[in-house]
């Protein structure tokens, strides 16, 4: 019996530290859908050009990591700021083209991702290798060091939201942009902020995950669809919500991987998803 | 000018083909069927609604035809219709429960839907597990298996006519002009205190909106032959999105030449896939930008000189009082 | 006004753009690359397309019953998806007259099976899976590399004699190819149950997925001391291999599909990738010819050369020279002189066609299988001498 | 015609309406009168069913129709317009009072989808009765412009229409004339007190006494969520209650 127990108490812990990476894109997606009320479509892609930005700066260019992780984030913001002003501003309030919009933004960058980065699979050596033994579960120390960053990350997405003046304003306008502007807060200034910072949170995702996966530029395809399911499932718009839900789907995916087989904990997560969508439309902590 | 023009083109779509090579034929096929997508597709998108998991209703509508057909030896003909019946049903199931949701609720639980029933038809070898179905066999008219590209370019000529004059006519309905009174969440409430269930009359657009998509994935499956959870993803829900969106949502024409404009250009790129992808994001996002009426309001813009013209279907039998 | 005109000018441009380019002078024999050039498997169209455009080279200008030709390489992308295979396939015979071309994969070759037919298309198929494709109702379809059940049997000797492993577990993608193996080495290894050997448990991940850590961690509950990673791509053989030493496996692994560089592994998995037999990397260059196409790739397209180079390049060689012999372009006269003929110059060494008893139709291709073993990060031979495969 | 037994709404911890009881007759005009905040609008949307009571009982020609939904109201015969002057903004004005007449335009859907004769006949008919209810609110000129491009005034004008359009037995109104000039108020309430009123019942909710006291038969008076007037306008200058709650709010016009 207690090899089951040993298994899912493996299964556990790499389901957290899963877990906690998905909550990291998530969240960028969250946080964009709560200030300027779209879902980016082009998300997955900043999440792949983060990692592919570890590979260049890091292994090509020989960049120092602490470096190429400012890069990373340097290069985000300006895109998010970029973004912000070129496709989402003008679209402002019309939501279908806006969503559409990030659809296509999204095709444009896996398409020049294929063609500017090549088709041969890119892989980044870990910065820190080995692996942590506790109580019979094996961690690789690599996972741990992007999970606890991930948590100071988390951290502190919640300090700028809930602690500083910026973040007043940025919760003002989802709950009433109209009123947020009357009040003088520039909605404008925010969106562009909320989406730079977005923009942000999926690359550094993509940097940390860079030298535990493979890199190719259609990796993005699969972050987005996990990002909707945990967006669902959290509840959009809800920065709780969408951590709950990171880490739920996180463990339930290895655990159910672990006792019922990875493709079956696939399912699982789906029907997950679809009874939340039935019982709470709006998702555990979400506003309909 | 329009009835002639319609008529001059369905003349052409019945006549020709018999001249046209078979590789002609096969594009000509591929942009029938991507156009009752498309329109179908339209249904709900001209309510405000998006989805991204309408290729999860095509590929209920192949798989049912594929399984009837191949398990039970049922003819085509029927298998046709119980795709678009099997796809409705689902549709009114999913749709009764996520209506109630509005924007992108909506869009994620198609979404979600559509990767549960990918995923339902990989997992199971009752539906053919990876693999898919193989030797789904065309049908036969007359004791004749119609199997060349000509014989098989009328049955979807045919159904694709008959898809195109109902959803045509259904704008000029009662319950199509309704439809159009359900886009935001406050003329939802106005249409409410008018007497419309709202909740009603979007299950029924979704359920019409899927039968024809099921519809046509059936007689799609029967073309390839074959199916599988490889055939119908979330990319083509992605291209029909992008069709009526560059074709545009002000008129029952737009998501037609959208499609004929995007797949005719995605067919000369083959020679790699994302150049076709690229280019459908270029175009895509500069008639968003530059021209939100989409490329069917480009004639309007050009003649009223820029007019930004809120581009909406009248209902002109309903309005025949009005004279334009 | 000023937008929507913009927007009308740039759609024109973009329209020109896609028209297809000139025409050729010379007379030219076309051959087709039906093949993934995006997406995830893109590295094996890559491959065959550049074979193709390095046998044209070699292979020059060619006389065929008094007409002089060139080989011309069209590339359609299939991005390993039905339905674009059946589109590729439909451009290529009725509108481009092309009647010979390599066709990668097995979970795209069911619907352009019925088309091959009717059509007599000369199909080189790339796919391991054995009787959809090789079979006496396709007399014009070809498989130009190693089928599963040909790598099962050899493979299977190699656990019993050489390895000494007892206990067999499979990973591999939830998709055709992946299933597809897990059932030809399961019916290989129950018959070695005589020697000890058992098959004790299969796990399936998402194709392209990252994390194998719940699967993994399923297998290794079995105590295996050989785990098969076929059908899983290059990419994620080294990943597995990392993931699984974290988890305290330390046996062998087996890959029968892909092909690795022993570079790539080593990036990703460092000493992790210790003992992984790989069947179709050459640990030492079977022929000059191997090694020349090698370093010539390298130059041309400044990357390491996708393992379905070789094949395609030999295959392309051989059916020029049987184009040749035969005077005719007709696909089944020439498909019946390749069926019977050898050809000694292929890349992997001699090859002739095989596959009767097995596949009722002598469509196989019959050559040297390569076999080799990582050991610190360089890939050292592995001899598996195998029965002859009829 | 229209009973509402002690309705009480309370919101969390706030008590919006407390016991408020009163019934209206047939082709009466009755205004909901109170400064803001004094529970008008919440008893006007319990009334309309967009949502219902916490307690008490609504009953409409004696059927208890408490909690019913605004669609299932309407098919009763009530019909409602919006403070936030709520129209279909992309469509015409025609078209808006023809979703109006949704419910009397038979579904007609086999017809409609083969275009038969006899259909196009149908639907030029309910084309003139649209037209006819513009007429009557002496919009008609405005009927290819699209909603959102018209001047307040007329949108007023038009969401009356779309309310008419659905030939309701009792209209409620939601403060018609706020937003309109002196002139235009005047002509909204001379159409409300004559041609409107002899269709069908009105019961409108307005806080400026000048229109109270110019158009309507009864007025109403909230306070707080109670009910502390109940008669002729006239009577409301002299009512201590009235004054008291009113006077101190807002100056008597």
């Amino acid at each position: 019996m207690d090899v089951y127990l040993h298994l899912i108490g493996q299964g556990l812990a790499i389901g957290l530290l899963t877990g906690i990476l998905y909550v990291l894109i998530a969240l960028g997606l969250t946080l964009i859908y709560g200030i300027l009320h779209i879902v980016n479509f082009a998300h997955g892609e900043i999440y792949m050009l983060g990692a592919m930005g570890v590979f260049y700066c890091y292994v090509v260019f020989k960049l120092p990591f602490a470096a190429t992780l400012v890069v990373i984030l340097l290069l985000s913001l300006l895109l998010g700021l970029g973004v912000e002003r070129a496709f989402f501003r003008p679209l402002r309030g019309q939501w279908l083209q806006l969503v559409v919009a990030s659809v296509g933004l999204s095709l444009i960058i896996q398409s020049l991702g294929w063609i500017a980065f090549g088709i041969q699979e890119k892989n980044v050596p870990s910065f820190f290798t080995g692996v942590v033994a506790f109580g019979g579960v094996r961690l690789p120390t690599q996972r741990l060091i992007a999970a606890a960053v991930g948590v100071v990350l988390v951290g502190l997405l919640y300090a700028l939201v809930y602690r500083t003046k910026v973040g007043l304003a940025m919760r003002a306008i989802e709950e009433d942009e109209e009123t947020a502007r009357m009040l003088g807060i520039d909605a404008d200034r925010v969106a562009a902020l909320a989406c730079a910072v977005g923009f942000a949170l999926a690359a550094l995702a993509g940097a940390f995950v860079a030298p535990i996966y493979s890199l190719n530029p259609g990796m993005g395809l699969e972050a987005i669809l996990m990002s909707f399911l945990i967006i669902i499932v959290g509840g959009l718009g809800s920065i709780t919500g969408t951590v709950l839900a990171g880490l739920l789907v996180g463990v339930l995916q290895s655990v159910g991987g672990v006792l019922l087989g990875a493709e079956a904990a696939y399912g699982l997560v789906f029907i997950v998803m679809i009874v939340v969508l039935v019982v709470r439309p709006a998702g555990l902590l979400g506003k309909a | 000018m329009k009835r002639g023009l319609l008529g001059l083109l369905i003349a052409a779509l019945v006549l020709l083909p018999p001249l046209g090579k078979p590789y002609v034929l096969h594009v000509v096929i591929v942009i029938l069927i991507n156009v009752v997508y498309a329109q179908a597709l339209y249904v709900i998108m001209r309510m405000g609604y998006l989805s991204f998991g309408h290729a999860g209703y095509i590929a209920l509508g192949g798989y049912t035809s594929a399984l009837l057909v191949t398990k039970l030896a049922i003819t085509p003909w029927i298998g046709f219709l119980a795709g678009g019946v099997v796809a409705g049903i689902f549709a009114w199931a999913l749709g009764a429960v996520t209506l109630k949701l509005r924007g992108i609720y909506f869009s994620l639980s198609v979404f979600a839907f559509a990767e549960v029933v990918n995923a339902a038809f990989r997992a199971f070898e009752v539906f053919g597990g990876p693999a898919g179905i193989a030797g789904v066999p065309r049908p036969a008219l007359l004791g004749t298996r119609l199997n060349t590209h000509l014989q098989f370019y009328y049955v979807v000529l045919a159904v694709a006519l008959v898809s195109l004059f109902f959803l045509y006519r259904l704008q000029w309905t009662r319950f199509g002009f309704t439809l159009l009174a359900l886009r935001t969440r406050e003329t939802e409430r106005l249409a409410e205190s008018l007497g419309i269930n709202a909740a009603r009359y979007k299950t029924l657009a979704f359920v019409v909106s899927c039968f024809f998509c099921g519809l046509m994935g059936a007689v799609h499956v029967h073309y390839l032959r074959f199916v599988s959870p490889f055939v119908f993803t979330f990319f083509l829900s992605n291209d029909l999105m992008i069709y009526v969106m560059v074709g545009g949502l002000g008129s029952y024409w737009g998501p037609m030449l959208g499609t004929v404009l995007l797949t005719g250009l995605g067919e000369q790129l083959f020679a790699a896939g994302y150049y076709k992808s690229l280019v459908y994001a270029v175009v895509l996002l500069v008639v968003i930008l530059a021209l939100p009426g989409g490329l069917i309001s480009l004639p309007r813009i050009l003649r009223r000189g820029g007019a930004r013209e809120r581009v909406l279907p009248v209902a002109a039998d309903v309005t025949a009082a009005r004279e334009r | 006004m000023r937008r929507p005109m913009l927007a009308l000018v740039l759609l024109v441009a973009l329209a020109v753009v896609g028209l297809p380019a000139g025409v050729h002078a010379q007379k030219s024999f076309k051959v087709g690359a039906i093949v993934p050039v995006s997406g995830p498997a893109a590295a094996f169209g890559l491959g065959v397309q550049r074979g193709l455009e390095l046998a044209a080279e070699d292979v020059g200008v060619f006389a065929v019953a008094g007409e002089k030709y060139k080989l011309e390489v069209v590339t359609y992308d299939t991005v390993y998806a039905p339905d674009k295979t059946v589109a590729a396939i439909n451009r290529a015979v009725y509108n481009d007259n092309v009647k010979y071309g390599v066709i990668i994969g097995a979970g795209v070759h069911p619907p352009i099976l019925p088309i091959i037919r009717e059509t007599g298309f000369l199909d080189f198929a790339f796919a391991a899976a054995g009787r959809q494709i090789t079979n006496p109702d396709n007399p014009t379809a070809f498989r130009i590399m190693a089928s599963s059940d040909q790598l099962y049997q050899a493979y299977a000797v190699a656990i019993a004699e050489k390895l000494g492993g007892k206990r067999i577990a499979f990973l591999g993608p939830n998709d055709e190819l992946g299933k597809n193996d897990a059932k030809a080495i399961k019916a290989e290894v129950e018959k070695l149950k005589a020697k000890g050997v058992s098959f004790v448990g299969d796990e399936y991940y998402e194709r392209g997925a990252r994390d194998f850590g719940p699967a993994l961690l399923r297998l290794i509950a079995q105590k295996p001391d050989i785990i098969d990673t076929d059908g899983s791509p290059t990419g994620s053989i080294a990943l597995i291999a990392k993931q699984a030493r974290e988890l305290g496996y330390n046996g062998y692994f087996v890959n029968s599909t892909a092909v690795l560089e022993a570079k790539a592994i080593s990036d990703i998995a460092g000493k992790a990738g210790e003992n992984i037999i790989a069947l179709r990397i050459w640990a030492s260059p079977p022929t000059k010819l191997y090694t020349e196409l090698a370093e010539r790739h390298q130059k041309k397209y400044g990357e390491a050369a996708p393992g379905t180079l070789w094949e395609t390049y030999g295959a392309a060689r051989w059916l020029v020279d049987t184009i040749v012999k035969a005077g005719t372009f007709d696909t089944m006269k020439v498909a019946d002189a390749l069926a019977g003929s050898t050809y000694a110059a292929h890349p992997f060494g001699a090859a002739s066609w095989g596959g009767e008893k097995a596949y009722g139709i002598k469509r196989q291709i019959i050559m040297p299988i390569p076999a080799a073993i990582l050991k610190n990060g360089k890939w050292e031979p592995f001899d598996v001498r195998s029965g002859k495969f009829e | 015609m229209l009973e509402i037994r002690s309705i009480t709404k309370r919101f969390g911890g706030l008590t919006a309406l407390q016991d408020v009881a009163f019934t209206v007759g047939r082709g009466e005009l009755v205004a909901l009168v109170g400064p803001n905040g004094a529970g008008k609008s919440t008893l006007f949307n319990i009334i309309a069913g967009a949502f219902p009571p916490t307690r008490g009982q609504i009953v409409f020609n004696g059927r208890d129709v408490t909690g019913l939904s605004s669609h299932d109201l309407a098919r009763l015969g009530v019909a409602r317009t919006f403070q936030q002057t709520t129209l279909f903004g992309e469509q015409t004005a025609l078209e808006n009072v023809l979703h109006g007449l949704h419910r009397h335009v038979p579904a007609r859907v086999v017809a409609g989808l083969l275009a038969t004769p006899a259909y196009g006949k149908e639907q030029r008919e309910v084309a003139r009765r649209a037209l006819g209810v513009l007429e009557l609110l002496g919009i008609a000129a405005y009927r290819d412009t699209v909603a959102a491009d018209l001047p307040l005034g007329i949108q007023k004008l038009l969401t009356v229409a779309v309310a008419l359009a659905t030939e309701p037995v009792l209209l409620l109104l939601d403060e018609p004339a706020a937003g309109l000039s002196r002139d235009e108020a005047t002509r909204m309430m001379n159409l409300v007190a004559s041609e409107i009123r002899q269709r069908c019942t009105v019961v409108l909710v307005e806080h400026n006494m000048r229109i109270v006291a110019g158009w309507c038969d009864r007025a109403l008076v909230l306070h707080f969520g109670q009910k502390i007037y109940d008669g002729a306008p006239e009577g409301l200058t002299r009512d201590q209650g009235v004054v008291d709650a009113y006077l101190g709010v807002a100056e008597l016009a």
